[in-house]
């Protein structure tokens, strides 16, 4: 970061900033008609500035929101930040949600203009039109399929391009002046986010929130001009956002957008991004996938693979770290990154990555130290969208598994008697949209932000997050239960895909299990199990016993952690289906609601915590085309060994 | 048949030239007469080796380049064997082996590639040639060797009374197309009469019909592969008693190939008349036409017969691919 | 596992269809190229490269000549020896008769006069498909034969009917010794290897393969059967019309008709069958083993104290070759080449299997 | 067929008189029929009813022994496939007939073999013109590719891709070749059933997008009926039938030659 923002306080002045400074360098590619199209920032600031003076002559005003629906695209990042050098504000908005839910984000933010990837996004706006009458313009970037489209909101981005082009041609100034209004108070971007409860919430962040927290974690990094991200999760995730738009602006670096959502492994190992952000989830699959293509290798290979992945483990962390190791070892460890580490890190793309992030839940220690051992600089961050996400990185050097590191500069934080944490930084939002309640409860007046999560500083200062606060209960004795601390423990297990905890007020800790299809199913395959599907192998005895081996390993680990050891999970039993978002089940970022699968299975909750060894269940669920349908199975239900706290003296 | 004429007229002029020698007074009826038993005599040995080719391009869909190695092959066997023990042992010995080879070809080279495209099956027989030259020459030795048929090989005057100077017949050659002309009335029989034979002319017209009606298809590819070894040795032994036995018996042993292209690929009919058409063919073009251009052109010689037959081939191929009997093919999309 | 594709991505057209697209690729064959002509002939022995290298080398390029029919276009010949002896009488004729000729526009020539050859003798290939036309192409063979041995003009009236050549001359460089000889094939080489490579890649190229794997899909999606069949026999022969005279001037210097027969051809055919067919890095494969092959089995025997006369191990080099070919096409009909290309997928896939 | 990007125009191709027979078999026998611009026109019939021979006429694999072909008010007699495709008339195959040996984009490329002019000296060097002409098509391909979303394969040989996307190659090969007459022969063939909408999603697309005729063989009674304008029915080498899907469902003929009532 050679050159000096001092300034810049909005997007647009930053990208004018770039298309002089760092005109020719690649700003965005995209892999389209098999090669990877690449605008410059010149590029890049042309085409912003041409649709922005487009929207302005549709009647585009300051303050006007622009939603854009679809995936990461070059265009629609350019129509972002059209938006913005009007003194609008983009609402970018997740591509994969149901046109029902696009409804609300709509009417909330009055949105009048929007910008559609393609038919598909159109369609479901124009489904959802008649529900928002305000919504007069909806502007598509790919035309296929859009010739019979007659309704009259509907226009090509082209066109729009075209005609801003022109209007640009006739008074350049126009939006020198728009731009030059903007200030870094202004509102930059609005992000939906998907609350476990009740209506999303439009999250308002200002120009200033977002430069400020970028350029600080950039400034940690030592990003540049020459490093590359590669955008593949949802841009209307603030997760995606951050990295693919409000940190390249800062940085100036390079934005590659996939070709489809099956090229992205392929499309990431051409590209070899140095920046990269993953979401445990995503980590978890590569590594699943990685391990059962490992299992196909032959003798020789697979030999090879666990002793270095065995030396890995014991040396790779402390290498990465910095500490010392013994010669033998780092001369071994560098045999093990010639023959494995280094083509692993080829595959899975990731030779280049100087730093990558993971965020967003917590991440097994296992996982976590996969990627670190095999000289992945994967790191954790903490954050969310309401604190334009930096608040606590681990430094280099100072990575751990179970903490997320200290406070990013410019960040303060502290806790209340009931250990939820609170931030205090330039990068907190400015309010939920239209929500003063919320604003309220969230914000207080010394601006202090109530994350709702509970957890702690150890004694170097890294943040420690258990749980939500609001979840963290007690049992009926009054031992600390903290359902998300133990769910997580108990999906680091391959085999285990979702857990969800039950306790509260309870006598004991119960635990409904979702297994993981693919790892369970090889699993089966190599013990010549024959199962039809999810349901048929869910019940299976065997499986039932391979959840309780891990069931156990959890209990066992939680008897020596002396505030847990209370808590250890007694009965569980294996879902017959697989809980989905569609169902209500999950959030649309794949985390559990455990208050709606309480209430949904509340049978199940108290054949559990009654003792009961089978229980008969009928279900509805809802088809990917919107059908519904039931769902009925015997459930068995299973008791898990309890340890003895270490060196205590309590049985269960 | 408007489309048929260049067939008409390259045979016409086949026919033109046949006559020339006579016509024009070039040659005496009698040295005319005796050329041309002559090219009928290799004509007939001609057939022998294409009929056993078609034998197996019919039931097996190969294009056997291995043919020539084949004749070489058991001709080597049976002019080794026939040093140690008599001929007709040494012959049914000869026989025993070709059938065993036959086994061997089947099993190694035929039964992994089955279902394989033509092309690669013929580069297989291609392997099969560079295999069968070194190991005959190995097991059985390189040099040239003879076999005696016992029969006198001075030649005998006939038909003194019709032609002035009478015409010279070789009585073994006599001997060796009667022999040749009985085994090719020996595979007739064989396929018109017995079953084996209905059945192999089923597997011809349609390997997976005749799979389907239970045909063994493995094994008539043995029976069609012995019987084309066996044609290969009667081949063999009558070449080696008039040329001995050596390795440019595998290339003569190769004219077999024009033949059949002549005749068309499929038609047993095809193969006996086009090796006679070969046969005199390329020999009255060697001994009438040959000495013209060696004069015209002043050549080192002439030695035409070594391309003849494929040049004729090649002419009759332009105007009529499909062979003189062979079926017409039609394309299926 | 030595590959380290990622930040190898392709913004242009023009880069994702380069000849090697792989950085580690272009940087091994950099590598290869500059030490076959800089380290090559500073260690290698004059033995070597007279009955390895040289030989090599030629055959080589007539093997990549040949592929181009029968590995690309699918038409098969088993005669292409008799193009490399138009391409040789050719070039010897053109160096006789005038004298001043530039060796580079003589080998042009003369593979350009083999090219027309190869077209007349592929010209029933149009009309007739795949195994027929081995027989044409046999005629082929059996016709040169006779031609270049009975008619004396092309020998200059030679009494033996073998022809002697002088050592080449190219711009003032005398090309004589083994090293001399090594690097200048080796330019050729490499020059026809590119041409080649370009060629199939290219739309050209295309129509051949598309002859080769569907002929009548290939007709009716525009492809003029015509042009692209008789194309694939004037380019090959013009490939094996070169090696023909390069293996007349370069290596044999002296030759008679015979030097040319069936048998090279089948040689030249087992090359490309070993090597793979349809693959131009094959035909460097099957070169370098059929090369190789009578060495190590003349060597191999003597090695290990096992007696066996020069006859006998001629009739083993046959009887392997003829195994190695059945073998070949039963276990890999891509030849050596195929094996190769799944070791460079395992490479790249390394750690993992697929 | 609500929705059309190009209205229906005039006759482009007519089949007069067509009879074919091989040996002593009639696979055709005088069959005339005409198509439109920008049409899908749909050829049916039972097994062995001469819809493969009709397609095989059209392209000029076959030739038939007496009636012609008239296409762009051209009548042409004895041509040659590759004549065909030069006049702009273009066709996929119910078995697959794709280059095995090449990848998806090879095979694709293959189609625009007739628009590509460099001659062999500049291939052989890649010189500028060769390698221009190459990037141009590549290009062209490239949208081709898109349009019928293979991307994730374009680098696959195409033998290791499932049946249903080798469909979509042959038929993408097929419109690399930009011609106004596409003959689809059972484009539907051996497709499950997501295959199958995908297929008829894309045939319409064509039609739709690059307003290209369409002629097809199929045997799913339904697809024909979903996405063709006309239907010809043949049955034993002889039309018995001419109209919308809707008059021939209601033509006793057909229905007959359906239910296999003797003749």
């Amino acid at each position: 970061m050679a050159d000096s923002l001092a300034g810049l306080d909005t997007f647009p002045k930053l990208l004018a900033h770039h298309a002089k400074a760092r005109g020719a360098l690649p700003a965005l590619r995209e892999k389209s008609l098999g090669i990877w199209q690449t605008w410059s920032w010149k590029r890049f600031a042309d085409e912003a500035r041409a649709f922005a003076c487009g929207l302005a002559a549709a009647g585009f005003k300051r303050g006007d929101h622009l939603a854009i629906v679809g995936d990461n695209r070059p265009r629609l990042y350019a129509a972002m930040c059209a938006a913005q050098c009007l003194g609008g504000i983009p609402v970018p908005m997740y591509q994969d949600a149901a046109a029902a839910e696009m409804a609300f984000p709509i009417q909330n933010a009055g949105v009048e203009f929007a910008l559609a990837e393609d038919q598909e996004q159109v369609d479901k706006l124009l489904e959802i039109l008649p529900q928002c009458p305000a919504l007069k313009r909806i502007y598509y970037d790919d035309p296929r399929g859009m010739r019979h489209y007659k309704q009259p909101q509907l226009a090509p981005y082209d066109t729009l391009l075209e005609q801003g082009r022109a209007a640009l041609a006739r008074d350049p100034a126009l939006l020198e002046t728009e731009i030059a209004k903007g200030s870094g108070s202004d509102t930059a971007a609005m992000f939906f986010t998907s609350g476990t409860t009740g209506n999303p919430k439009g999250v308002v962040l200002t120009h200033h929130a977002l430069i400020d927290r970028a350029a600080a974690a950039a400034e940690l990094e030592g990003l540049s001009d020459r490093d590359i991200v590669i955008a593949y999760l949802p841009p209307a995730w603030i997760g995606q956002n951050i990295f693919s738009y409000a940190q390249s602006f800062v940085t100036g670096y390079c934005i590659c957008c996939p070709e489809s959502a099956e090229t992205v492994m392929t499309d990431m190992r051409e590209i070899g991004p140095t920046y990269y952000f993953a979401p445990p989830r995503v980590l978890e699959a590569l590594l699943t996938q990685v391990s059962i293509r490992m299992e196909d290798a032959g003798a020789i290979k697979r030999g090879l693979y666990r002793y270095f992945m065995a030396l890995a483990q014991r040396v790779g962390g402390a290498i990465l770290d910095g500490r010392p190791v013994g010669a033998a070892d780092r001369l071994l460890y560098r045999l093990g990154d010639l023959l494995v580490y280094g083509p692993l890190r080829n595959v899975l793309g990731m030779s280049r990555v100087r730093v990558a992030y993971t965020a967003g839940e917590a991440i097994g220690p296992d996982l976590f130290k996969f990627y670190r051992s095999i000289g992945i600089n994967l790191k954790q961050l903490y954050g969310s969208t309401e604190t334009s996400v930096f608040v606590c990185i681990q430094p280099n050097g100072q990575v751990r598994a179970d903490t997320v590191g200290p406070a990013v500069k410019g960040v303060e934080l502290k806790f209340t008697p009931q250990r939820e944490l609170l931030i205090r930084s330039p990068g907190l939002f400015k309010e939920y949209y239209k929500n003063p309640q919320a604003t309220l409860e969230a914000k207080d007046p010394e601006g202090w932000f109530h994350t709702g999560d509970a957890g702690y500083l150890d004694q170097e200062g890294h943040l420690k997050i258990i749980d939500r606060v609001k979840d963290v209960g007690t049992l009926a004795d009054g031992t600390l239960f903290a359902p998300k601390y133990l769910e997580n423990k108990l999906k680091f297990f391959p085999y285990v895909k979702e857990a969800v905890m039950f306790g509260h007020g309870r006598d004991r800790v119960c635990a409904f299990v979702n297994i993981d299809m693919e790892a369970v199913g090889s699993w089966a395959e190599k013990r010549n199990l024959p199962y039809s599907g999810y349901t048929d192998l869910a019940s299976r005895d065997e499986v039932f016993e391979l959840v309780r081996e891990c069931v156990e390993k959890v209990n066992a680990d939680l008897a020596a952690e002396p505030e847990l050891a209370g808590s250890q999970i007694s009965r569980f039993l294996i879902l017959h289906k697989e809980l989905d978002a569609d169902d209500g089940e999950l959030t649309r970022t794949r985390k559990v609601r455990r208050g709606a699968i309480g209430d949904k299975y509340r049978e199940l909750v108290e054949a559990l915590h009654d003792g009961r060894q089978v229980v008969h269940v009928e279900t509805q669920v809802r088809y990917e085309d919107g059908r519904t349908g039931l769902t009925s199975a015997d459930l068995k239900l299973r008791d898990a060994k309890i340890f003895s706290p270490a060196g205590a003296k309590k049985a269960a | 048949m408007a489309r048929n004429w260049p067939v008409v007229l390259l045979c016409a002029a086949l026919l033109v030239g046949l006559a020339l020698p006579l016509a024009t007074g070039a040659s005496p009826p009698g040295f005319y007469v005796e050329v041309l038993l002559g090219g009928l005599m290799t004509g007939v040995l001609y057939s022998l080796v294409a009929m056993g080719f078609a034998l197996i391009f019919k039931a097996s869909g190969v294009f056997n380049f291995a043919q020539g190695a084949m004749v070489l092959f058991a001709a080597l066997a049976v002019a080794r064997l026939a040093e140690r023990m008599p001929l007709w042992a040494a012959i049914l010995l000869g026989i025993v082996v070709m059938i065993a080879l036959a086994f061997v070809i089947e099993r190694v080279v035929l039964r992994p590639l089955v279902n394989q495209e033509g092309i690669a099956l013929f580069m297989a027989t291609l392997g099969v040639t560079f295999f069968l030259d070194g190991f005959g020459q190995t097991v059985w030795g390189s040099d040239i060797y003879k076999i005696d048929l016992g029969i006198a090989k001075e030649p005998v005057m006939v038909l003194q009374g019709l032609f002035q100077g009478g015409i010279l017949i070789n009585k073994e050659d006599v001997a060796a197309a009667l022999v040749a002309v009985a085994l090719v009335a020996v595979l007739a029989l064989f396929f018109q009469k017995t079953a084996t034979g209905r059945a192999l002319r089923a597997v011809a017209d349609d390997h997976q019909a005749a799979q389907s009606i239970g045909i063994p298809l493995n094994r008539m590819w043995v029976i069609v592969w012995s019987v084309a070894g066996i044609v290969a040795l009667v081949a063999g032994v009558i070449w080696g008693s008039r040329l001995g036995v050596q390795f440019s018996v595998s290339l003569v042993a190769l004219k077999a190939l024009p033949v059949v292209i002549l005749g068309g690929l499929t038609s047993v009919t095809g193969a006996i008349v086009g090796g006679l058409i070969i046969g005199v063919g390329e020999k009255m073009a060697e001994v009438f036409l040959g000495p013209v251009l060696v004069k015209t052109f002043d050549l080192a010689g002439g030695g035409i017969e070594n391309w003849f037959a494929y040049v004729l081939a090649l002419l009759f191929l332009l105007v009529r691919p499909q062979g003189l009997f062979g079926e017409k093919h039609i394309d299926r999309v | 596992m030595f590959y380290r594709e990622n930040g190898q991505f392709k913004s242009s057209y023009a880069a994702d269809q380069q000849l090697l697209p792989i950085l580690q690729d272009r940087v091994f064959m950099v590598a290869l190229v500059a030490f076959a002509f800089v380290v090559v002939p500073l260690v290698v022995s004059d033995y070597v490269f007279l009955s390895l290298l040289i030989p090599f080398l030629i055959l080589a390029l007539a093997a990549i000549g040949l592929n181009l029919v029968v590995g690309y276009c699918g038409q098969i010949s088993i005669g292409h020896a008799a193009f490399m002896a138009v391409g040789a009488y050719a070039a010897y004729n053109l160096v006789l008769r005038i004298p001043q000729l530039n060796f580079l526009i003589v080998l042009v020539l003369a593979g350009l006069v083999a090219a027309a050859v190869g077209m007349l003798f592929g010209i029933p290939s149009l009309r007739i498909k795949g195994l027929y036309l081995a027989v044409a192409t046999l005629g082929a063979q059996f016709f040169m034969d006779w031609l270049f041995a009975r008619v004396k003009w092309f020998t200059n009236y030679a009494h033996s009917g073998s022809v002697q050549t002088a050592p080449v001359e190219l711009f003032g460089w005398s090309i004589d010794s083994p090293q001399e000889k090594y690097v200048f094939l080796l330019a050729v080489l490499i020059l026809f290897t590119v041409i080649a490579r370009n060629l199939v890649r290219g739309h050209i190229g295309r129509a051949w393969m598309a002859m080769r794997d569907m002929d009548v899909a290939a007709e009716v999606i525009g492809i003029r059967p015509v042009y692209a069949k008789l194309s694939a026999f004037a380019v090959s022969s013009f490939f094996v019309g070169v090696a023909g005279a390069l293996w007349g001037f370069v290596h044999l210097g002296s030759w008679e008709p015979a030097a040319f027969n069936l048998t090279l051809s089948l040689n030249l055919l087992f090359m490309i069958i070993i090597g793979g067919m349809g693959s131009i890095l094959g035909s460097f494969f099957g070169a370098a083993f059929i090369v190789v092959l009578p060495i190590v089995l003349n060597q191999l025997p003597q090695f290990l104290g096992i007696p066996m006369s020069t006859a006998m191990i001629s009739h083993l080099e046959f009887m392997i070759f003829g195994a190695l070919i059945v073998f070949f096409l039963i276990v890999e009909p891509h030849g050596l080449a195929r094996l190769w290309a799944i070791g460079k997928e395992k490479l790249r896939l390394w750690p993992f299997p697929h | 067929m609500s929705q059309r990007g190009n209205p229906i125009g005039e006759v482009i191709l007519s089949v007069e008189g067509v009879s074919l027979a091989f040996g002593g078999v009639r696979a055709l026998t005088d069959v005339s029929f005409e198509v439109r611009e920008h049409e899908v026109r749909a050829i049916i019939g039972p097994n062995g009813a001469g819809k493969s021979s009709m397609l095989n006429v059209i392209n000029g694999v076959y030739h038939p022994q007496q009636g012609t072909i008239r296409f762009l008010g051209q009548t042409y007699h004895d041509m040659d496939p590759h004549e065909t495709a030069l006049a702009g008339i273009a066709r996929t195959f119910q078995n697959l007939a794709l280059f095995k040996g090449m990848s998806v984009l090879e095979n694709i490329l293959t189609g625009r073999n007739l628009r590509m002019r460099a001659n062999l000296l500049l291939q052989a060097l890649r010189a500028g013109p060769a390698l221009r002409e190459e990037i141009e098509h590549r290009e062209r391909v490239e949208h081709i590719i898109d349009f019928l979303e293979i991307q994730p394969w374009r680098k696959t040989p195409v033998g290791r891709l499932p049946y249903g996307l080798q469909k979509r190659v042959d038929l993408a090969r097929a419109l690399a070749m930009e011609p106004r007459v596409l003959l689809l022969d059972e484009p539907m063939a051996g497709m499950n059933l997501e295959e199958k909408q995908d297929m008829c999603r894309f045939i319409l697309d064509v039609n739709d997008h690059f307003g290209t005729t369409i002629v097809l063989i199929e045997h799913d009674m339904g697809v024909v009926m979903d996405i063709s304008d006309r239907v010809v029915v043949l049955d034993y080498g002889k039309k018995i039938g001419d109209g919308t899907p809707h008059e021939v469902r209601a033509s006793q003929a057909v229905i007959d030659a359906y239910l296999g009532v003797s003749h």
